[in-house]
């Protein structure tokens, strides 16, 4: 078994558990109940998101999907909490 | 002064009379009626000099150049005919411009009324002068639309505004009619000038398109001469002043359409169907229109119904389709013209002098007016036909062609006695006029005393009186060689003999004339009580038919039934308009997909499955789907799905080799979530608990139905297209060509940033206008904003905050708000310097990595957004001077001016130019002009879209506020 | 020093940033590094934070090394409480804990480590009173989380941050 | 993945659809930003679908097999724009709210009465 | 594709680290759907963004240094940065759920401080 | 396929700019303006008129130039067809000088009242007016597209400007429709894109010629959708209801811009449809559906105008029937008669626009209710029973006078009452018809024009006496002079146009005569290319 095998076999296995991660963070995002755990499921998305990117990265050897990822990493709770906001104090502004 | 100029000049002068007479003070008579009466004998002279050439033969011809690829010339072109009508238009036109000085008041705004009717003279002129068929349509068109200010002259009054619209409706929709025809006719005979088409009539009359032809261009001259069942307008048309109903609505205007009919005789007549419509109609009109002056009680209505009558009459004439009823009918015409001309003008004087046209009113004039009453008698009596005025002559023609024209048509065969009939009826209206104007007792409680008028308004009358008389008496001295001569110009070769002597001896005319006179004495003997008190109104048998109302009806059922198909037809509901195209798109789709038989399956490439790429669609489509589901009722959810739907498809970009596009999209998404969510706040509350009206349901119910399979086969469409084109070979387009020059050729090794601010630099300058004029406008619509009531009111959730803090001591409202975001607080300072490397990073490295000046420019507003977030707008704008107007100003003038750079190269716009500095220490250093295009970009982006999301913000801030300052001000209230 | 380097940390972090970000150094990201380090501080000036003063930095590097620890343990700890077939056995609950930290930037960085560490959420927390609501994933139903907090937590954090 | 791919553009088009096609102004926002997703994916879809092989030369593969780059370029601009309409139309619906305080797509219920339309005539 | 002479033990200690760190983000995401209670679910999505990012983050580094033969340290960033951003949202999102259990009197609010 | 065409190969000489100036100037301008001071408004007018001053002599200079042969500019010196290239042939320069005038026009008379009404007014005009040169440049079809979208971003901030209820009604239903247009804007240039491998348009027409296998129908899938998305703009029926609403509730200045707006949906029409597939593909399809989407959208455009219960919609839907005119000469394929109604085009969308700003005047601080009055207020009366009724003439006010010469002039000019543009083109397009074999098309076109002359003459007059003569209620309308400058300036040159018909009709018959031979358009733009027919 070659390394690349393994790197692509298991890589792959990785990606494809992340994105079961993301599938479960949906239905979360879809059952609700409240708005409180909409929210959740979304954060979690963003970061089995961004960590399907990482994955994605390693697959292919490529540095290019990095920026996409930091952005996530740095900027991505900006969406969930402005919904949190929101939640918290019904505007997200005032 | 050669020919072709005085041809010229006469055309002109008007148009230029026209245009000096409005300059005028509005007071000015005098001035403008001796201005127009100038241009009018002026314009007169120059026919009247040419008439040796007009008659010689050969017409007299001045042209020039219009539109010559479509073979259009101006050309003025004076025959005998021509030269007949030039003289009625300028000669009467002279008449009404001294009796109009007169009959106008003092108030009256004459100088307009003789611009219009100059203009109206030009237009007539232009129109009998035509020797090019598009330019008898212009003059056509063009007298229509003088009528109808001259009509509506007396714009107050609102009959004047009826009749004037009534008149250009029915005279205008003619003329496009005629000009349809007149284009066939051109087709036709192969050009456009008259005298090639006069000398076409012959494969005018075997073209297929002989019939369009002459139903169109008859349309325009039986409206035009108030044919029936067109005649309805002129009766209305007299609320002109009278001057101009003497002038347009005898003499002129409604003689244009016998012009067209007499000028048009040798290609279009000779047929059946020129027979059955021109005859027919003539017939009608003639009946119809003596019939109804009979009942008129206004003298103006008498003279209008009588005038349809005898344009029915030449019309008839024109439709028997032989030589001698040409002859007759050029004859009646100019004798018509001038009886009924001095007619009007006398009905005139009377209205003037009493006040009043009501004949029932009217009575004994003779004892007041005797001159004016001789005048009228006179005229009257032409009307009537009564032998030694013109009258008598022409109509003798005519009788006599009705007696010829003994064919196999139904209508010959009943033609001598409908024309007995019809002259009885004019007998019978004419002495009507005379009888319960002039004679019986003289009439108390009239409006003013009734005398002589002027001196002055009473020359045209005799003027034109004495031309009756003098053609009456001595025809073959005075009309003779000049009917004679308009005769030839029309008919040729085919004119015919004819003798225009008052006694022709005792034949079938004479005969008819005499029981023509004898049984319209007679009628109104037996009648004469009862007409003249009429109290029913209208003629009798037709006063239930009244082409008027009909007409207004029709175009009030015309309006509401438009209406109606707008409505019908069209819609300004959203919904329906969506639906349609949505349907439009699947319905185009769908048939060009069938028609060119597409397969959408071929698969001729496809990509390795990946099991995890499906799962994350899983996602995807679940969020998406939910996001429709609870769009309506859970609006937060709603959006929280959608972020989860552009996150799908962020990863899938990234998935399938776009990391800049995953960039963006990424960044977008984030703003737009929280620009969503600062919309969600000003929205009304929806709850899923209030039922809808049950009479809705099932509408609602049926029209979701439709909806969903409309978005389920545009999706699926979509998606196939999509299939189709992903799964066929590439193909071989310009796309590799940017792979292969974008490092070599333009410097940068990120293709697709290289084609942003590069090969397609064009592209995004458009981009960043569209964004800048976005956050423009919603400044603009935020700067205006109210919200609705039921919104103003703050969120629950900060009045049970500041609820909780003041029920504990020591604590201000906001402190427990304040408590909550402290962590956020330092973490998104602290986090702020951070961001701002991201952006500049993803600025920087942009031309070879993902990123660029519009990802870093999202960046940066992220990090401002984040501000607000945690501090809110008043603390954030305390500290931060921020002018996003002028970020979207410095940034469209930084692109604009890397793009011109370049000119001073003589290099086109945004060429841009790239280098490697050997610096000192640091190496190589890129530079590259479009880094500064980029940096453009992203100070727009900065200013744009902090715009967008400051103005959203300060909506809440605005609404506190107010809120304060109305508090202030109930404080300030309380103690006083 | 203060006027151009008004927080010398800060500046470093994002050289240091940038220097990662941009790999393998080069001269001209270095020059850009430096460059960001100076410049971009500048945006703090307008938010004003409260200024932060470290006093022992070594202490919050070996705090680091125990919140790492107690993040792997933590973990492991709730992905077993998420495996495990019994869900209804389980005792959760929320606990009050009276914090004597009062540096945003140091509560900053205990919300950060209880959030690090699964098990715990940071709830509420009041300043006036001081007290902080957590939520426990494992409720032992005595004071373990508020000494574990107190003590593993604050009580370093108070050492660092005045 | 291919299949995958346009079966997710067509399910993110028939929602978004669905939610432009709807009466509540909201609604409509949201299905012009699903809708976009959709048309975005499909514009980038035009150009073939690779997985790793970004247009970005010198780093990762060669030149030989990057994906197309100009579909991503194209799908950039019309983010943006997209985008900015998006917010626009946002405002707009808000002002429109303000203005005619309900938030149906025609600025009235349907159940109100058309103003205007009676007919001015018999 | 990673070259072919990449280290057997390297692919390995790699995928490792990705397996486990994508278990931990799975497991985390699985609690998202076992967990009952909004409270309890709060404590899931931390094992993403803690050691489940931390572990992936490792094998991406080791990953590309390797490929690069250079230390690429870069991923780290995102870490910092994920750990630093995490608690902003979980403590707001938990803050307005109490804040609407206890409004609403839901059974398992939070207790009042 | 070609060779890559090297960049550097090409250098221009200064006046070449001439070509981007339309769109470069205004962005420069407006740009400019964004950092001036709101309330230096003289210095904003100053510098907006200036601007518009140039853009209309740059677009007679390029007219002129036209006339020779076409202008290619290779933006960034690339060529096409990799790069994005303007071409200011004759349909474009054309098209330009009557958005210039129009724009012009729009302008001067926005300095009295509306560049004050909301911020940043002649920024936003001078971006629209950059749109809409752009488009008219363009020869790449996805450049169409964001110019496309700039036109219609500026056009909704003009829409909205001022505010007001009836506005952002009309607004949002504006913008969604017309974002559902680009959307399918994308969609079809995409699967153009996708199955032709290329965007700019000449090239689009040389790989017609030689259609790739099999994907003949996908494209013209794309062709369709795309088509579909100009229909809408253009405000084809039925996909354009939202067009008469629209423009008869926004700013009279920005209505009169908006009459052009709808013409750049006809221009694109009239461009792709005979450079794409003028030769080679007989689209029988595309033919038939814009001509039976013509000939609907002037029988719509008619009952609307019928219908129209105040000038500015009357005003709106007669825009539609001049877009509907010119589509379905289109459709019928008759060069002849698509050279009158290009002149048809010019003239009538002058008029509308001057209809526009005149109707304001007009009807300027009118009640709205009072705008929706009875139609026929006086209505069956007998003609001579109307015994008190004045007659007395009333002199008439110099502003009155002045209005109601405009509004005769465009009455004309709409209805095609002679001697005015309307009329010629007309004529032309008659002419035109009557000339080639009239099919049945030919026929429906004439007897719909006819019907839509006079449907247009019937309400034009009622409104006019309604808000010209019927004045018991009208206010004493004032004039500021740069309105009545803007007025006289359009109706002016609609005259001119008139006046000079010969001349224009020549330069459109030139025009149709150079757009019916696409491989000219293909070399200009593309350069001589091998293995092409001579
Ligand atoms: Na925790
Ligand atoms: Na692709």
């Amino acid at each position: 078994m070659s390394a690349a095998l393994i790197l692509d076999w298991g890589l792959g296995l990785a990606q494809a558990m992340l994105t079961l991660a993301m599938a479960l963070a949906g239905w979360r995002m879809i059952r609700g109940p409240r708005a409180q755990d909409r929210i959740l499921g979304l954060d979690t998305l963003y970061v089995n998101g961004m960590l399907a990117i990482v994955v994605h990265g390693m697959r292919t050897g490529s540095e290019l999907y990095f920026e996409a990822a930091f952005i996530i990493g740095i900027l991505g709770f900006t969406a969930s909490v402005a919904l949190a906001k929101f939640l918290m104090q019904g505007e997200v502004i005032q | 002064m050669p020919p072709h100029l005085l041809l010229v000049s006469a055309a002109l002068l008007p148009f230029l009379g026209s245009a000096a007479v409005i300059a005028l003070p509005g007071h000015a008579r005098n001035a403008a009626a001796a201005l127009a009466g100038f241009v009018t004998l002026a314009g007169l002279a120059c026919i009247v000099l040419l008439y040796p050439q007009a008659t010689g033969g050969e017409p007299v011809v001045a042209a020039m150049d219009w539109l010559p690829s479509l073979g259009v010339r101006l050309v003025l072109r004076l025959d005998a005919l021509s030269w007949i009508f030039a003289v009625l238009v300028l000669g009467i036109g002279a008449l009404v411009v001294l009796y109009a000085r007169y009959y106008m008041a003092a108030a009256d705004p004459v100088p307009r009324l003789f611009c219009y009717f100059l203009a109206f003279v030009g237009a007539m002129l232009g129109l009998v002068l035509s020797g090019n068929l598009i330019q008898l349509v212009v003059f056509w068109e063009m007298t229509s639309v003088v009528s109808f200010l001259l009509i509506g002259y007396w714009s107050d009054n609102a009959s004047a505004r009826d009749g004037a619209r009534m008149a250009v409706t029915i005279t205008a929709a003619g003329g496009l009619c005629l000009l349809v025809g007149m284009v066939l006719l051109g087709q036709i005979a192969g050009s456009y000038e008259l005298d090639t088409v006069l000398g076409a009539g012959e494969a005018i009359r075997k073209s297929p398109l002989y019939l369009p032809t002459l139903v169109l261009i008859l349309a325009g001259a039986l409206t035009k001469s108030a044919q029936f069942p067109f005649h309805i307008w002129l009766p209305r048309a007299m609320a002109a002043p009278t001057p101009i109903s003497a002038y347009l609505h005898s003499a002129t205007m409604v003689k244009a359409g016998i012009f067209l009919m007499i000028r048009f005789w040798p290609v279009l007549s000779g047929t059946e169907s020129w027979y059955w419509i021109v005859g027919t109609a003539g017939m009608a009109t003639m009946l119809v229109g003596a019939w109804s002056a009979i009942f008129q009680h206004d003298l103006k209505g008498l003279l209008a119904y009588s005038t349809i009558s005898h344009l029915g009459l030449i019309t008839l004439l024109l439709g028997l389709g032989s030589p001698l009823a040409v002859v007759a009918a050029i004859f009646h015409t100019v004798n018509h013209a001038t009886f009924k001309a001095s007619l009007f003008m006398a009905a005139g004087i009377i209205d003037h002098e009493t006040g009043t046209r009501d004949m029932r009113r009217l009575s004994g004039l003779w004892r007041a007016m005797p001159y004016t009453a001789t005048l009228a008698m006179v005229a009257a009596a032409a009307m009537a036909g009564v032998p030694l005025l013109n009258g008598f002559l022409s109509k003798e023609m005519f009788l006599a062609e009705a007696v010829d024209s003994t064919g196999a048509h139904p209508i010959n065969t009943a033609l001598p006695f409908f024309a007995t009939v019809a002259s009885a009826f004019t007998v019978l209206y004419s002495l009507r006029f005379i009888r319960q104007t002039f004679f019986g007792p003289p009439a108390r409680d009239l409006p003013h005393a009734p005398h002589e008028p002027a001196r002055w308004m009473r020359i045209p009358i005799e003027a034109l009186v004495l031309v009756c008389i003098a053609i009456g008496l001595v025809p073959n001295l005075t009309i003779g060689p000049i009917l004679a001569g308009a005769a030839r110009s029309v008919l040729g070769d085919r004119t015919p003999d004819y003798d225009l002597a008052i006694w022709h001896g005792f034949n079938a005319p004479l005969a008819m004339s005499v029981l023509a006179l004898a049984g319209g004495v007679a009628l109104y003997r037996i009648f004469g009580r009862r007409i003249d008190t009429n109290p029913r109104g209208g003629p009798w048998l037709l006063d239930r038919f009244d082409g008027g109302h009909l007409f207004e009806r029709a175009m009030t059922g015309l309006v509401l039934g438009a209406r109606r198909l707008e409505t019908i037809l069209g819609t300004e509901r959203l919904q329906p308009q969506l639906r349609l195209i949505f349907l439009a798109a699947l319905l185009a789709a769908t048939a060009t997909g069938i028609g060119r038989g597409v397969d959408l399956f071929l698969q001729g490439r496809t990509t390795a499955f990946d099991p995890a790429f499906a799962m994350l669609w899983l996602t995807g489509a679940a969020c998406a789907l939910g996001a429709a589901e609870r769009a309506k009722y859970h609006r937060l959810s709603a959006v929280i799905l959608l972020g989860g739907a552009g996150l799908v498809s962020c990863l899938t970009f990234l998935w399938l080799s776009a990391p800049d596009l995953a960039v963006t999209q990424i960044l977008v998404e984030i703003v737009t979530t929280v620009m969503l969510l600062l919309g969600l706040r000003w929205l009304p509350k929806r709850d899923e608990a209030i039922p809808a009206p049950l009479s809705e349901r099932a509408r609602a119910r049926r029209r979701r139905l439709i909806d969903l399979g409309i978005a389920v086969l545009a999706g699926s469409g979509l998606a196939g297209l999509s299939y189709a084109v992903m799964t066929r070979p590439p193909v071989e387009g310009i796309s590799r060509w940017f792979v292969e020059e974008a490092y070599p050729k333009a410097g940068g090794r990120n293709v697709v940033n290289v084609l942003l601010v590069d090969f397609r630099a064009f592209d995004t300058l458009g981009e960043i206008c569209v964004l800048g004029v976005v956050g423009l406008t919603v400044f603009a619509l935020l700067r205006r904003f109210r919200p609705a009531p039921d919104s103003l009111e703050r969120p629950a959730q900060q009045v049970r905050f500041d609820a909780i803090d003041r029920a504990r001591e020591g604590r201000e409202p906001g402190h427990t708000a304040s408590d909550a975001l402290l962590v956020p607080r330092t973490v998104i300072t602290w986090l702020s310097p951070f961001i701002v490397l991201l952006a500049l990073h993803l600025f920087l490295r942009g031309h070879d990595l993902p990123g660029g000046g519009f990802a870093a420019g999202i960046a940066l507003t992220i990090a401002f957004m984040l501000q607000y977030l945690a501090r809110g707008a008043e603390w954030v704008e305390e500290r931060l001077r921020i002018r996003p107007i002028t970020w979207i100003g410095l940034g469209l003038l930084v692109s604009v001016l890397a793009g011109a750079m370049s000119w001073p190269f003589s290099h086109p716009f945004l060429t841009a130019a790239f280098a490697y500095w050997e610096a000192p220490v640091l190496g190589k250093v890129p530079l590259a002009s479009a880094l500064i295009f980029d940096l453009g970009i992203m100070i727009l982006v900065v200013g744009s879209s902090v715009l967008m999301l400051v103005a959203l913000a300060h909506q809440s801030l605005r609404r506190t506020r107010a809120a304060e300052s109305e508090a202030e001000r109930a404080a300030a209230r309380e103690p006083a | 020093m203060s006027r151009l380097l008004p927080h010398p940390i800060l500046s470093a972090a994002l050289a240091a940033t940038w220097l990662l970000l941009n790999a393998p150094p080069s001269p001209g990201s270095l020059v850009l590094a430096v460059a960001a380090g100076l410049t971009i501080p500048a945006v703090m000036r307008a938010l004003r934070p409260a200024p932060v003063r470290l006093r022992r930095p070594w202490a919050l590097l070996r705090l680091a090394g125990l919140v790492l620890a107690d993040m792997v343990r933590s973990n492991l700890d709730v992905a077993r409480i998420i495996l495990s077939p019994d869900q209804a056995g389980r005792r959760t609950g929320f606990v009050s804990i009276p914090l004597e930290l009062r540096d945003p930037f140091g509560l900053t960085l205990l919300a950060i480590m209880l959030t690090v560490t699964p098990g715990t959420l940071w709830v509420q927390y009041d300043s006036d009173t001081g007290r902080l609501l957590l939520h426990v994933l494992d409720d032992t139903g005595d004071d373990g989380w508020v000494r574990r907090v107190k003590e593993r937590y604050e009580r370093p954090l108070l050492e660092i941050f005045a | 993945m291919e299949l995958v791919l346009s079966l997710g553009i067509g399910v993110l088009a028939a929602a978004g659809i669905w939610l432009i096609l709807r009466p509540r102004t909201f609604q409509v926002v949201l299905g012009l930003s699903l809708l976009g997703y959709a048309v975005n994916l499909f514009i980038f879809a035009m150009g073939r679908i690779t997985v790793g092989a970004p247009p970005v030369l010198g780093v990762g593969p060669g030149m030989v097999s990057v994906d197309d780059p100009v579909p991503q370029a194209l799908v950039l601009t019309a983010v943006v724009i997209s985008f900015a309409l998006t917010a626009l139309f946002l405002v707009v619906l808000l002002a429109a709210r303000g203005e005619t305080g309900c938030d149906h797509v025609d600025g009235r219920e349907p159940h109100e009465a058309e103003p205007d339309a009676g007919n001015p005539l018999p | 594709m990673t070259g072919g002479d990449f280290p057997l033990w390297a692919a390995c200690l790699v995928v490792a680290l990705a397996l486990a760190g994508a278990g931990f983000a799975l497991t985390g995401s699985l609690g998202l759907i076992r967990l009952r209670t909004f409270y309890e679910r709060t404590h899931a999505p931390s094992l993403s963004a803690t050691l489940g990012a931390t572990l992936i983050l490792l094998s991406s580094m080791l990953l590309l240094s390797l490929v690069e033969g250079r230390p690429v340290l870069r991923d780290a960033l995102i870490g910092l940065f994920i750990t630093v951003t995490t608690p902003v949202t979980l403590i707001l999102l938990s803050r307005a759920a109490a804040h609407r259990d206890r409004h609403e009197k839901r059974p398992g609010a939070p207790p009042k401080t | 396929m070609t060779g890559p065409v090297s960049n550097f190969d090409v250098t221009s000489v200064w006046t070449d700019h001439v070509v981007v100036l339309p769109v470069v100037l205004p962005i420069a301008v407006a740009g400019a303006m964004f950092l001036i001071d709101e309330r230096r408004r003289a210095l904003k007018a100053g510098l907006s008129l200036a601007t518009m001053l140039v853009l209309m002599a740059a677009s007679l200079v390029l007219v002129s130039w036209a006339g020779e042969a076409p202008r290619v500019y290779r933006l960034g010196n690339w060529a096409a067809p990799y790069g994005i290239v303007l071409v200011a042939d004759r349909l474009s320069a054309m098209m330009l000088a009557l958005a210039s005038v129009l724009g012009l026009g729009a302008l001067v008379f926005s300095f009295a009242r509306w560049g004050r009404a909301g911020p940043r007014f002649h920024g936003l005009f001078l971006l629209l007016l950059m749109g809409v040169n752009g488009a008219f440049l363009t020869g790449d079809l996805f450049n169409l597209f964001v110019f496309f979208e700039v036109m219609l971003a500026a056009s909704y901030g003009l829409v909205l400007h001022g505010s007001g209820e009836e506005r952002i009604r009309a607004g949002l239903g504006y913008i969604a429709v017309n974002l559902v247009a680009s959307l399918f804007f994308l969609i079809g240039v995409s699967l153009i894109y996708g199955t032709m491998g290329t965007l700019n348009m000449a090239d689009l027409a040389r790989r017609i010629a030689v259609p790739p296998g099999g994907d003949l129908g996908l494209f013209e899938i794309g062709c369709a959708i795309l088509g579909l998305a100009f229909l809408i703009k253009c405000s084809a029926w039925p996909l354009g209801f939202w067009l008469p609403t629209t423009y008869s509730a926004a700013s009279a200045p920005a209505a009169a811009i908006l009459a052009i707006l709808s013409k750049v949906g006809v221009y694109v029409v009239v461009r792709l449809s005979l450079l794409v597939f003028g030769e080679g593909l007989s689209l029988q399809f595309g033919r038939s559906t814009i001509l039976a989407a013509g000939l609907a959208t002037i029988a719509f455009g008619t009952i609307g105008l019928v219908a129209a219960r105040d000038l500015t919609r009357a005003a709106g839907y007669a825009v539609m029937v001049s877009s509907g005119t010119v589509l379905a000469v289109l459709g019928t394929g008759n060069g002849a008669a698509l050279s009158g109604a290009l002149y048809y085009l010019v003239g009538s969308t002058l008029a509308a626009g001057t209809l526009f700003l005149l109707a304001e005047v007009l009807q300027r601080g009118r009640d709205p209710a009072r705008t929706a009055e009875p139609v026929f207020a006086d209505e069956y009366r007998d003609p001579f029973d109307d015994a008190d009724a004045t007659e007395i003439g009333v002199a008439i006010p110099a502003v009155l006078a002045t209005l109601g010469v405009g509004f005769l002039l465009c009455t004309l000019v709409l209805v095609g009452i002679p001697p005015l543009p309307g009329f010629v083109g007309k004529l032309a397009i008659f002419m035109g018809l009557a000339a080639g074999p009239l099919a049945a098309a030919g026929w429906w076109l004439i007897a719909a024009l006819t019907l839509s002359s006079l449907g247009t003459l019937m309400p034009l007059v009622r409104l006019g006496i309604q808000t010209l003569w019927v004045r018991q209620d009208a206010p004493p309308a004032t004039l500021a002079r740069s309105e009545f400058a803007a007025l006289a300036g359009l109706l002016a040159a609609c005259l001119a146009l008139a006046l000079w018909g010969g001349p224009a009709l020549a330069y459109a018959d030139a025009t149709v005569d150079w757009l019916v031979r696409p491989q000219a358009y293909i070399r200009a733009v593309l350069g001589p290319v091998e293995g092409s027919a001579p």
